[in-house]
């Protein structure tokens, strides 16, 4: 493990877990942002700049904003006020949540993982990914741009003050 | 269509921005006020000032401190103490002299009742208006030496108002003088 | 370099956080936020698969992950649309309160 | 001066141990970016208020220093001597971080633009990365979280919804702003600013402005990045009469300075990024003229569009708000839609038949689309305001 990788880590792994203990629903929000600027790194240290740069146009920009509107746009009484901001069966939760994270280590320690890395001559291309979604994948690109409609209109219909 | 309408502002704003280089008299339109100022307008009035004749301010004070104005001034701001001794008016009537004359103009409302009601045209309204002061006090408050201003003044500040006073003094004279005449001629004949 | 462990261990990390904040946190926009968490972690971990693959220069696992981004996009907007429609209806976010079905 | 400029940074970074030199070489790179728009920066704002001025039939700033020039530097001194007031209910880490961000994403996005070339085929460019573009907009796309995190923390009715105004007109006008520079991408086939502007190489008629989409796209990208940078006509999030300042309205002193600054250098860089993708970058008009270094055209070009924006400030009146979001949706949007594919039907015909039949068949298509789009944005609700009362 190097240096780069164990900041860009702490970073990830300080948002996620300002994202699960903050109190306030927007200082949760903002530390979301946190992980994926941390993810976004590691997706340019993982020679794929422009998955990194997506995720940050994506994730940042569009679904965090989408998100503090909502928060903004629901106030909840019952949360801000003194009640716990944890459920009651938060017990269980963690013990589920602990229970997968050993399984997942379990799993990741018994496989026969390839300690090395195959050099690539140049991070991933954006030309060379659109050839391939606009050849091979050219199915699922038309079923997520059907998706994508299909969820705007679906959100814009359900979100709709009168549904006449 | 669209956009047509922006692009006809802009040639406007255009013109503007050109002939404040090109044509700066019609364009540039403001004044530059430290520098340069606009004349004062004739029926402009600020605060009021005591009219003096002739160039000694102690001597050619028109005010005889009859007190009108200062019962008359509405917030009060006039303070006047008469003197002891008589001095001949313009007509060459003895009259007292104000020892004391002070109007504080931080009370003042600037609404020219005591010119009004000035029956010797002692008092006129300045134009005056850079009078800030570092002394929130003393410095508003005006006494008679920093009143005092003369008739030349008046008629450069309200020249139409000095020429209509400056005629009915005129005339008083005349008048004072024929009537002085007039008794002397019968003292004469007595 | 790191190794593909290091990879899988965050992600593993990121996913039992993700799947904590949904099962134990209130408030119905946290755990919206929950299973985002969950999906990047998987994310990374199809970018940390292909990166450590035997053959990176096919371009399978970017495009997986280019996929899941437009589906988690889409899965924020209509699970917020519900969200903002459930509050309107009982002035409710804590998913412990909306116990009612009916309609 | 681009190969002294190189030989410069190679000098000095020579100078520094092995370990330390790729710090040193970046450090090397932003420097001088800093300080030239930082300088661009001040002089815009005096430059910008006397034109102001000029345009109102005013003098305009012309009293510190020769010609008013030295105002900005009596402004830095007054801010700075400011107070920082942070309200007593205000989320103070929030508070702070907000102008902190907005600063940072401002002056970041100039870390992909390039500047000019070596005859030797090295650019003058901070990094040459090969997603330039995507790097660009996702890093600006951030101004809109740090706008919201400064309405949000102050704790303020106003700056709230200047925040929600501020992020609502942003996020409409970033889709016909992507789409109007996909165009561009389309045709250069590459994300990579510095490739973009060696597809403009060669003259003026080479310039992407110069085709019948790159004109209509050109301007589409000027009105988004106005309303981007959130200037006048579309200055509605921070509107003076309407919500005092908007999302900055609980910030003074270095805080507030920042956020102007990060106005400013957002707005440089959008017409940095204008420049680069439409305007042929740091190519000189003609060849014959590529004596003349390529930062000189660069900032040449620059200035010319920071005027315009200018000239349309001092000129337009402020929109409201549901005619600034129907002009994103209605009119832009569709347009640029238009635009993508004519700009695909344009490398198409170029390519086969040459550019006069490119003009031939592309020009109809983009007038059609303009003349019938903007007749329909005057239909019912976005003509002129009917007052019920005054008539």
């Amino acid at each position: 493990m190097s240096l780069t990788f164990a900041i860009i880590a702490a970073i990830v792994l300080t948002g996620a877990i300002g994202l699960s203990v903050l109190r306030k629903t927007v200082h949760c929000v903002l530390s979301l942002t946190i992980v994926f600027f941390g993810l976004a790194m590691l997706y340019i240290r993982l020679d794929a700049p422009f998955l990194g740069f997506a995720l940050v146009l994506i994730y940042v920009s569009a679904v965090t904003i989408l998100i503090l509107f909502t928060v903004l746009l629901t106030r909840n009484r019952e949360i801000e006020t003194d009640v716990s901001p944890y459920s009651r069966g938060s017990i269980a939760g963690l013990i589920v949540g602990g229970s997968v994270f050993a399984g997942l280590i379990w799993m990741i320690y018994r496989a026969p993982l390839s300690r090395g890395i195959t050099e690539l001559e140049s991070p991933a291309s954006v030309k060379s990914l659109g050839e391939r979604l606009m050849t091979e994948y050219v199915l699922p690109l038309e079923v997520i741009a059907l998706l994508l409609t299909a969820a705007m209109i679906g959100a814009v219909i359900v979100a709709m003050k009168d549904p006449g | 269509m669209i956009g047509s309408g922006i692009v006809k502002g802009m040639a406007q704003t255009a013109k503007n921005f050109a002939g404040t280089y090109i044509a700066p008299r019609k364009y540039l339109v403001t004044v530059e006020y430290p520098e340069e100022r606009l004349p004062a307008k004739e029926n402009a009035r600020n605060f009021p000032f005591l009219v003096f004749d002739g160039d000694d301010p102690e001597a050619g004070l028109r005010c005889v401190a009859c007190r009108i104005c200062e019962k008359e001034c509405p917030p009060q701001c006039i303070y006047i103490e008469k003197d002891k001794e008589k001095k001949p008016d313009y007509v060459g009537k003895m009259q007292f002299q104000p020892s004391v004359f002070d109007i504080d103009i931080s009370v003042c409302m600037s609404c020219q009742i005591c010119v009004e009601v000035c029956p010797f045209d002692a008092i006129r309204m300045d134009t005056e208006f850079e009078l800030s002061n570092p002394d929130r006090f003393g410095g508003l408050l005006l006494d008679k030496r920093r009143l005092a201003k003369s008739n030349e003044y008046c008629a450069e500040i309200h020249p139409e108002e000095t020429e209509q006073t400056e005629a009915r003094r005129a005339e008083d004279v005349r008048k004072a003088v024929a009537k002085k005449q007039a008794r002397q001629q019968a003292a004469s004949s007595d | 370099m790191d190794s593909l462990s290091d990879y899988l261990l965050l992600s593993a990390l990121l996913f039992s956080l993700g799947l904590c904040v949904t099962l134990v946190r209130r408030h119905a926009i946290l755990v919206l936020i929950g299973i985002e968490l969950m999906l990047n972690a998987a994310n990374l971990n199809f970018i940390a698969f292909w990166r450590f693959g035997p053959n990176p220069e096919a371009l399978d696992g970017l495009l997986f992950v280019l996929f899941s981004l437009a589906v988690a996009a889409a899965e924020a907007a209509v699970g917020l649309a519900l969200i903002l429609a459930v509050y309107r209806r009982y002035s409710v976010t804590d998913v412990e309160n909306i116990d009612e079905l009916k309609g | 001066m681009e190969v002294l400029l190189l030989s410069i940074k190679e000098q000095l970074v020579a100078l520094f141990p092995a370990v330390l030199q790729p710090l040193a070489g970046h450090l090397l790179s932003i420097t001088p970016v800093l300080g030239v728009f930082a300088g661009c920066f001040a002089l815009t704002t005096v430059l910008e208020r006397k034109a102001l001025g000029r345009i109102q039939n005013r003098f305009g700033p012309n009293r510190v220093g020769p010609a008013g020039l030295l105002q900005p530097v009596a402004d830095g001194l007054k801010m700075i001597f400011k107070e920082d007031i942070v309200p007593l209910k205000a989320d103070r880490t929030v508070h702070f971080l907000a102008p902190v961000l907005l600063a940072t994403t401002a002056l970041l996005v100039f870390s992909v633009i390039p500047f000019g070339q070596a005859p030797d085929g090295r650019h003058l460019v901070p990094v040459d990365l090969e997603v330039g573009l995507i790097f660009f907009f996702a890093v600006g796309s951030l101004a809109e979280l740090a706008v919201f995190m400064a309405g949000w923390s102050s704790r303020n009715k106003y700056a709230m919804l200047g925040a929600m105004r501020a992020i609502a007109q942003m996020i409409s006008y970033e889709a016909p702003m992507l789409l109007s520079v996909l165009t561009v991408v389309l045709i250069s086939g590459s994300l990579s600013l510095v490739d973009i502007v060696g597809t403009q190489a060669g003259g003026f008629w080479h310039w992407h402005v110069l085709t019948p989409w790159g004109a209509a796209a050109f301007l589409l990208f000027l009105t988004a990045a106005l309303a981007e940078s959130n200037r006048s006509p579309f200055d509605i999030p921070e509107a003076e009469s309407e919500i005092i300042a908007g999302h900055m309205i609980e910030y003074s002193g270095f805080k507030y300075a920042l956020f102007f600054l990060a106005e400013y250098l957002g707005l440089f860089a959008m017409t940095s990024l204008a420049v680069t993708l439409f305007l042929g970058g740091f190519h000189p008009p003609i060849p014959q003229l590529a004596f003349v270094p390529g930062p000189i055209w660069f900032f040449g070009k620059f200035v010319v569009i920071i005027a315009f924006f200018i000239w349309i400030r001092g000129t337009l009146p402020r929109l409201r708000m549901d005619q600034l979001l129907q002009l994103a949706w209605k009119f832009m949007l569709p347009m640029a839609v238009v635009l993508l594919i004519v700009a695909a039907a344009w490398h198409r015909i170029s390519l086969t038949w040459g550019p006069v039949f490119g003009w031939l068949f592309c020009s109809p298509p983009v007038i059609m689309a303009y003349l019938m789009l903007g007749r329909g944005g005057a239909g019912k609700k976005g003509g002129p305001r009917v007052y019920r009362y005054v008539n």
